[in-house]
């Protein structure tokens, strides 16, 4: 271990803070205060602590960087450091972070001191999984923020919270159980715990595709890919605001991640065999979250089921094997995960303004809430793949790449993006415009100075990833590099009729604007 | 002339006996308790007849082993069962179900 | 005694038949001696109340117990209605032929004994423990509650005194190195200075003949520990509801009992068929080869069961307390510390002195 | 083996022997009254004793559960004998160690029987 | 081996068996009111016995003619074992105190005892020696589970722990005198040198067959295992919870400490033979542990079929017959009686305002904000149990499933973990129920000091704090599991 450990502090200060939240003495009251504020003061430190990451960061310098190694466990060690990838998703989570905690910042009032203690443990978990450079830590990481989100549902939920975290906690552990396996027999042939080792270990063809099969199915579920998405709506609708923004920001991230750092670069073979099954599934979800989408009555049901087709073009983009495609899967990831966490606050609003979500209960609000009614829209166009904002260079890369690989892909691909068109706009219409059919709906306030405080933030990061990609696609762009070398002797045939030259993919993108 | 096999013999049969005494007896604990015996007596036949067969005198120093914590056990058998029979002034096998799932 | 038959019989059926004529020897004249005996238990115990006793039937009353036989023969064998009819008949079945079958180990002389088998000690001690069983059947087989009551109280009676007498057998046996009775009674042949055949007189052993010959009545539910048949509590005790000869056969058993308990008395403790001191001329008759060992025990024997009948005959029952704590506190320790004692004394004399 | 089963063959013959004459001492008499007549059996007869009264309760019923703790006792105790037996024919063979061993195993029951005795286990009253 | 270093090698139940002798006179005299002091005084024992231990040579260190083992791995073993006990008898005098029966002090002689036998048990080198050891151990029992005289729950669990003990020991026996009959011999490595000279179609081969098919069926009675866990239940539900902690932990540990050893040293050559059979029970005993429990309303009922769910996952670490798996068994066996104790005395803490136990799962409703605490504490222990990570039953089920994988198992690994999610499904309930529900039943608030540092201790040791001690537990587990080989 060298320098100072940036990366093992940043997981300190959530943990500190949720033991100061535990155990603060003091009245009901002030125990409660002084939880939100503490919490706010751990997120905001980590924020600070993210972009000093992101400055640091020395793009086409090592490929690990701020790396700490210390063999504290035995069997496996304390490794931790960072590539681009990892970087940016760290940055993507401190940064919704506080933005939660003031969400949650009247909206919850009960167990104050648990909940937030319970987010910042989420916070460790989540920059955990980004950061471990060991097969267990990272596994332990990645199950274990299953905990925190598990008693998120379920104390701060709704009314079927209780069926909803049973059933995220038991899918995504039946997935990762197997994943252990998987860890287990790779460990004992490579023998290595280290990833990035790992990373270069060459596993023989049919342990490979036993390999990718067990991890796909821990992937498959948090991803979540059809047919086992059937809990995130689930989730999502019970969760409380900040656990659904949290859910769909960072933790649907963590199987994107978990495909590019695993599945591709340690099971090319295996990656480029079930590269169908992942097309065939992406495809389904695809067409069929979007048609769901169009029909349902509660709003965070349907942001919910966007965000299946959504990362159904996550998946897309990291198999068709070439680098527009991870890139703009990669970006996918980035912008769905602020605008989708934007748009759960958005409902989130209302929600504490009206305690539903139903749909048909608003109507007109863009009358007495021209604010909120034009972050809505923003975010809404965001998520639809407006050209300059967050999600259009992603779907825009991620669709080329599937092209590439797959022409009927990339078309089946295209009715998704424009189906969620149609129901976003649907949805913004049905809540902001028309008839003010209620009173009570009629009667809301504007946002109000902490929900600015929310929602500019993010507005502004949508719209930098929108006009200038390429400072996210900087750091990242030496790694794909890395990853395509290894996937490349054994990437599949493409069929794509139109066969674009090989070209740098920034080059690409800013062609277009 | 009687040869190992049949002391075997005798033995699984009782073994037998007594396993079933305890499964198919739907009546009474002590019968259970004598059930438990007729195992053990089982067993001391099988090892005396190895012992005797083997010319080595494991066997019945085991056997002897067996008797003396059946006795104990007996012993410990019957207290609790007079405990339970003051509880609940039945040892019929079917009362015994207080505790059911 | 095969030999008569081996001329004219295979050897298995030469074997067999002598054998049973051995046995029937033995069970017989028991037989016979308990009839005999109980008249002579009357007797004394008139004697000492200053009665006469039987004096009708016969010569002097001889025949009285005969008599009484008959009398039981006759009767109706009443077997009550809500008894166990099975066991009820099993039961005093079981306790004559299990006080018959422990003489056959029973030395009679120096060459005169059913069955010389090593164990023959151990093999006393399983038969007597089966009695129990007996009583126990009787009582619950009745299904009346006094017979049930006393069949209990005899049970735990028995069985109390089982313990002390395993004990003191054991210094017995440790004594004589072997669990043989026939090498039990030689061993003792000239046990004390030399020249007196009898363990009782070793000061190591003297104590738990003592204790024998106490637990020997307790054993078999002699005054005073005749609690079983306690008639102010328990009626008859656990033959309450037998009649005819069932009944009798009670009787007759713990009858038998107590001419076995005389006999192991007299073979343990005061030198079986030997003579009482180690002169030659008190092994054979003067002059033949007649040996007399079977004169010696039948003596010592008869002694023993005058002490029966004169303790009888003058000491009041115990109270069932007094005499559990006799047993458990008093008996069971003092034949604990024995064994230590003499297995102590015989390891630094006999088996390892120190410093040889 | 032989050898020592066929000393036990005596015992068995006796235990027939006198298996037989004792059932023949309860069976013949039941015959005979038949034969003579003497064999009447009424209700009254073939009541149990209960001093003129009909019984009113189960003659089996509960007894005293100080009874069952001589019957433990004695199981412990005839057992511990048990094992004294062969150790009292082996004295010379197994020498002092066998005797120490088996004087710590009379001392723990010792000990066991100082336990129970101010338990009051041996307590009638 | 004279007799002079023979006693030397069983220095620890020494101590334990004196111990508990003169503490057992003490009691005679003192009566129950000495029940507390009698208590620490067996605690000092069994901490000194465990000190004893250090002193144990490292390694093929046999005794009393080759009957005992004074190895690492007994060594380890007992170590458990002395802990386990020592938590039991320290949480005895709250539980009964509140209950309308007082402690009688004989119930730490009687744990001492228990501890004597499993001792003898993880040291057994012998048939005669395990079985000695397996019945002193279960005689205790027997008596420790109907301990609360008036209660006839008690009694009834005592009087059925007995009589399938009896039965289990009896099946056992049968296998031994098989095994001495076929082998010649008592000692595991005349077993052992049977199994090696047989071939199949051997009779004797049949003969050491059905042996150890009756000897496992009869420990795998002892730690409950699937087809034979059915007492388990009832008498986790009846026993008082301090004894119910005691089942769960010390002689769990010893009879798979036991199985173990006789699966590696007496039946070493038949690996592929029990192999079939503790994979059937392994698996059998996750998945019943785990579907069974769903449906329960009492805690410890529950907690009974979580011990037979986790004792199918300690089996696993068993099948491969490897040095690597009899080290994941001892790792497991550490981190569950952590979990398991932990959790069940904080079922003692269970307690209506009016100080009498409740056992209803319903009554944890809302344990959070009336004792969040305990609260807290509960759910760590039940996410542990469940293995997930970051708390430490994780590290368990990690070390069993590598020793299956590292031999070749990994399609049996595959099924194993996965049995592990219906088990996830009964934890997660009563996590559920404690910070989900409503308050229903409030909780009276803790009175014994003592609950609450040992609930604390285990706590953190399962907590992720726990894979800091990874290293130091490996250097034990191996050490010890290499002994047996």
């Amino acid at each position: 271990m060298s320098g100072f450990p940036i990366l093992s502090i940043m997981l300190a200060v959530p943990f500190l803070g949720a033991l100061w939240c535990l155990f603060a003495p003091g009245s009901a009251e002030s125990r409660d205060q002084n939880a939100r504020v503490t919490a706010l003061a751990a997120t905001l430190i980590d924020f600070a602590l993210g972009i000093v990451l992101w400055v640091q960061y020395v793009p086409g310098g090592p490929r690990w960087q701020f790396v700490e190694n210390s063999n504290l466990f035995g069997k496996f060690s304390w490794a931790l450091g960072i590539d681009g990838i990892a970087m940016l998703l760290i940055v993507l989570s401190v940064f919704l972070m506080p933005i939660c905690i003031l969400a949650s910042w009247k909206s919850i009032t009960k167990r104050v001191p648990l909940y937030m203690a319970t987010f910042l443990v989420t916070e460790i978990m989540m920059l955990g999984v980004f950061m471990a450079q060991d097969l267990y830590l990272f596994y332990v990481f990645f199950e274990g923020g299953l905990i925190p989100m598990y008693m998120t549902i379920g104390i701060w939920g709704g009314a079927r919270r209780i069926y909803a975290s049973y059933k995220f906690f038991l899918y995504t552990l039946l997935g990762s159980v197997l994943m252990l396996i998987a860890m287990l027999y790779m460990t004992q042939h490579a023998g290595t715990t280290s990833i990035p080792q790992l990373m270069a270990y060459n596993f023989t063809s049919q342990a490979q595709t036993w390999l990718w099969l067990c991890f796909f199915a821990s992937f498959a579920v948090k991803m979540p890919m059809w047919p086992v998405h059937t809990w995130l709506p689930d989730a999502h609708v019970e969760a409380p605001t900040a656990g659904s923004v949290i859910l769909a920001g960072v933790l649907l991230k963590l199987a994107g991640y978990g495909f590019i750092r695993f599945s591709l670069p340690m099971f090319p073979e295996a990656s480029a065999h079930w590269m169908w099954l992942v097309f065939a599934l992406s495809m389904i979800a695809t067409v069929y979250t979007a048609l769901v989408a169009l029909v349902q009555k509660d709003m965070k049901k349907l942001i919910a089921y966007s965000s299946v087709a959504h990362m159904a073009l996550v998946t897309f983009g990291l198999f068709a094997f070439n680098q527009q495609g991870i890139e703009g899967g990669f970006l996918v990831m980035l912008g769905h995960g602020l605008v989708s966490g934007a748009l759960f606050l958005c409902v989130g609003v209302v929600y504490d303004r009206l305690h539903t979500r139903e749909i048909s209960r608003y109507g007109g609000i863009a009358d007495n809430m021209p604010a909120y009614a034009t972050f809505f829209l923003f975010f809404t166009m965001a998520s639809v793949g407006l050209p300059g904002l967050s999600n259009f260079p992603g779907e825009f890369l991620s669709m080329m790449g599937t092209y590439e690989q797959s022409s009927w892909a990339a078309f089946i691909a295209v009715t998704g993006i424009i189906t969620g068109a149609a129901y976003m706009l649907y949805l913004y219409r049905r809540i902001a415009f028309g008839p003010r059919k209620n009173a009570d709906a009629a009667a809301m306030p504007d946002l109000e100075p902490r929900e600015w405080l929310t929602l500019a933030p993010i507005a502004l990061a949508v719209l930098w990833m929108g006009v200038y990609p390429e400072s996210f696609l900087k750091p990242i762009r030496g790694d794909v590099v890395l990853l395509l070398e290894r996937l490349h002797p054994t990437a599949p045939a493409s069929d794509a009729a139109l066969k674009i030259p090989h070209k740098p993919a920034a080059a690409a993108v800013a062609g277009e604007h | 002339m009687i040869g190992l096999p049949h002391y075997l013999a005798v033995s699984a049969i009782l073994f037998v006996m007594g396993v079933l005494g305890i499964f198919i007896n739907r009546k009474n604990v002590i019968i259970i308790l004598m059930a438990i015996e007729l195992i053990l007596l089982a067993v001391n036949i099988n090892l005396v007849a190895f012992s005797a067969f083997l010319h080595d005198l494991v066997g019945q120093i085991f056997a002897m082993f067996v008797l003396t914590v059946a006795a104990g056990e007996a012993a410990i058998g019957l207290a609790i069962l007079v405990i339970y029979f003051r509880g609940r002034g039945t040892i019929a096998v079917d009362d015994i179900n207080r505790m059911k799932g | 005694m095969i030999s008569w038959f081996t001329p004219a019989l295979p050897y298995g059926w030469a074997y067999f038949i002598a054998t049973i004529i051995d046995i029937l020897v033995i069970a017989l004249p028991v037989m016979l001696a308990v009839a005999m005996i109980i008249y002579v238990d009357r007797k004394i115990w008139a004697a000492m109340a200053l009665r006469r006793g039987p004096n009708v039937v016969g010569p002097f009353g001889l025949l009285q117990s005969f008599a009484d036989g008959a009398k039981v023969f006759l009767q109706e064998t009443i077997i009550p209605a809500a008894a166990n009819r099975g066991l009820f008949l099993i039961a005093p079945i079981i306790t004559f032929t299990v006080a018959l079958i422990a003489w056959a180990v029973i030395p009679f002389s120096s060459f005169s004994v059913v069955a010389n088998i090593n164990v023959g000690l151990l093999y006393i001690l399983a038969a007597s423990s089966l009695g129990v069983y007996g009583v126990i059947l009787a009582g619950w087989a009745s299904n009346s509650k006094y017979p049930f009551y006393s069949a209990i109280r005899a049970a735990a009676q028995m069985v109390s005194y089982e313990v002390a007498i395993g004990f003191v057998l054991i210094s017995v046996v440790m004594w004589a190195g072997s669990f043989n009775l026939q090498t039990i009674v030689l061993a003792q042949k000239g046990e004390v200075l030399g020249f007196i055949n009898a363990n009782i007189f070793n000061p190591l052993l003297f104590p738990m003949g003592i204790v024998f010959l106490i637990s020997s009545m307790a054993e078999t539910s002699r005054t005073p520990f005749d609690l079983t048949e306690a008639e102010s509590e328990l009626v008859a005790g656990y033959q309450t509801e037998y009649s005819s000869m069932s009944f009798a056969l009670y009787w007759l058993g713990e009858y038998a009992n107590v001419i076995l308990m005389c006999a192991l008395n007299a073979t343990l403790f005061w030198g079986g068929w030997l003579p009482p001191l180690d002169l030659p001329f008190l092994y054979v008759i003067p002059g033949t080869t007649i040996g007399l060992g079977l004169f010696w025990l039948l003596l010592k024997m008869g002694i023993c069961f005058f002490v029966f009948s004169w303790v009888k005959a003058t000491l009041p029952r115990y109270r069932y307390d007094q005499l559990m704590r006799l047993g458990w506190k008093i008996f069971l320790p003092l034949s604990l510390l024995f064994v230590f004692l003499v297995s102590g004394w015989l390891m630094l004399t006999r088996y390892h002195p120190i410093g040889a | 083996m032989a050898s020592v089963a066929a000393q036990y063959l005596p015992i068995l013959l006796f235990l027939g022997v006198a298996l037989l004459l004792s059932t023949a001492f309860v069976v013949l008499p039941m015959v005979v009254s038949r034969l003579t007549g003497s064999h009447k059996p009424t209700t009254d007869k073939l009541a149990e004793y209960e001093c003129g009264f009909p019984a009113f309760e189960d003659s089996r019923a509960q007894f005293d559960v100080r009874f069952y703790l001589v019957a433990i006792l004695f199981i412990v105790f005839d057992l511990e004998a048990a094992f004294l037996y062969p150790w009292a024919v082996s004295l010379k063979e197994i020498g002092w160690t066998g005797w120490f061993a088996m004087m710590g195993f009379l001392a723990e029951l010792v000990l066991g029987f100082v336990y129970a005795w101010k338990k009051g286990a041996l307590e009638w009253e | 081996m004279d007799y002079v270093s023979s006693f030397a090698l069983s220095l620890p139940e020494e101590i334990l068996s004196a111990g508990a002798i003169v503490l057992m006179l003490v009691v005679a005299w003192a009566g129950d009111k000495s029940a507390r002091v009698i208590g620490y005084v067996s605690v000092a024992l069994l901490a000194a016995a465990a000190v004893a231990l250090i002193g144990a040579p490292t390694s093929g260190a046999v005794g009393y003619a080759g009957a005992f083992h004074a190895d690492t791995f007994a060594g380890f073993a007992k170590l458990l074992i002395y802990v386990s006990s020592a938590v039991a008898i320290l949480i005895a005098p709250g539980f009964f105190e509140t209950d309308n029966e007082p402690l009688r002090a004989e119930y730490s002689v009687l744990i001492l005892l228990a501890a004597v036998g499993m001792g003898m048990m993880v040291s057994a080198a012998d048939l005669l020696t395990l079985y000695v050891g397996l019945e002193l151990n279960s005689l205790a029992s027997y008596v420790l589970a109907s301990f609360l005289r008036r209660d006839s729950r008690s009694a009834e669990s005592g009087l059925k722990y007995f009589v399938l003990g009896a039965l289990a020991s009896g099946i056992l026996l049968y296998g031994i005198s098989l095994l001495y009959g076929f082998s010649g011999g008592t000692g595991f490595a005349t077993v052992a040198q049977a199994f090696h000279g047989t071939t199949h179609g051997d009779p004797a081969y049949y003969g050491l067959l059905f042996g150890l098919v009756f000897v496992l069926a009869g420990l795998a009675f002892k730690i409950a295992a699937v087809p034979f866990h059915m007492w388990t239940p009832d008498v986790y539900e009846g026993a008082p919870t301090p004894v119910t902690a005691f089942f769960a932990s010390a002689p769990k540990v010893a009879a798979m400490a036991l199985t173990t050893r006789v699966a590696i040293s007496a039946m070493g050559p038949a690996t592929h033979d029990w192999q079939q059979i503790v994979i059937f029970c392994a698996l059998a005993s996750t998945i019943l542990g785990g579907v069974a429990a769903i449906g329960q309303t009492n805690i410890k009922r529950l907690l009974a079929y979580s011990s037979i769910n986790n004792v199918g996952f300690i089996l696993f670490g068993l099948v491969p017959g490897t040095a690597e798996g009899a080290s994941s068994v001892l790792f497991y066996l550490t981190i569950y009686i952590a979990m398991t104790l932990g959790s069940l005395i904080c079922v003692l803490q269970m307690r209506t305002k009016d100080g009498l136990p409740t056992e209803q799962i319903a009554s944890l409703a809302g344990l959070s904000r009336t004792r969040p605490g305990l609260a807290a504490a509960f759910a760590i222990f039940m996410f542990s149990l469940a293995g997930i990570p970051p708390l430490f039953g994780f590290w368990g089920k990690w070390e069993v499933f590598s020793a299956l994988v590292a031999a070749g198992f990994w399609p049996l690994a595959l099924i194993g973990i996965a049995t592990s999610v219906i088990g996830a499904f009964y934890y997660l309930k009563i996590v559920k129920t404690i910070y989900f529900d409503e308050p229903a039943v409030e909780l009276a608030p803790s009175r014994s000091l003592i609950e609450g540092v040992l609930i604390a201790i285990a706590a953190l040791f399962v907590s992720p704090l726990g894979y800091l001690l990874i290293p130091a537990i490996e250097l034990g587990t191996n050490a010890a599991a290499k002994s047996l080989f």
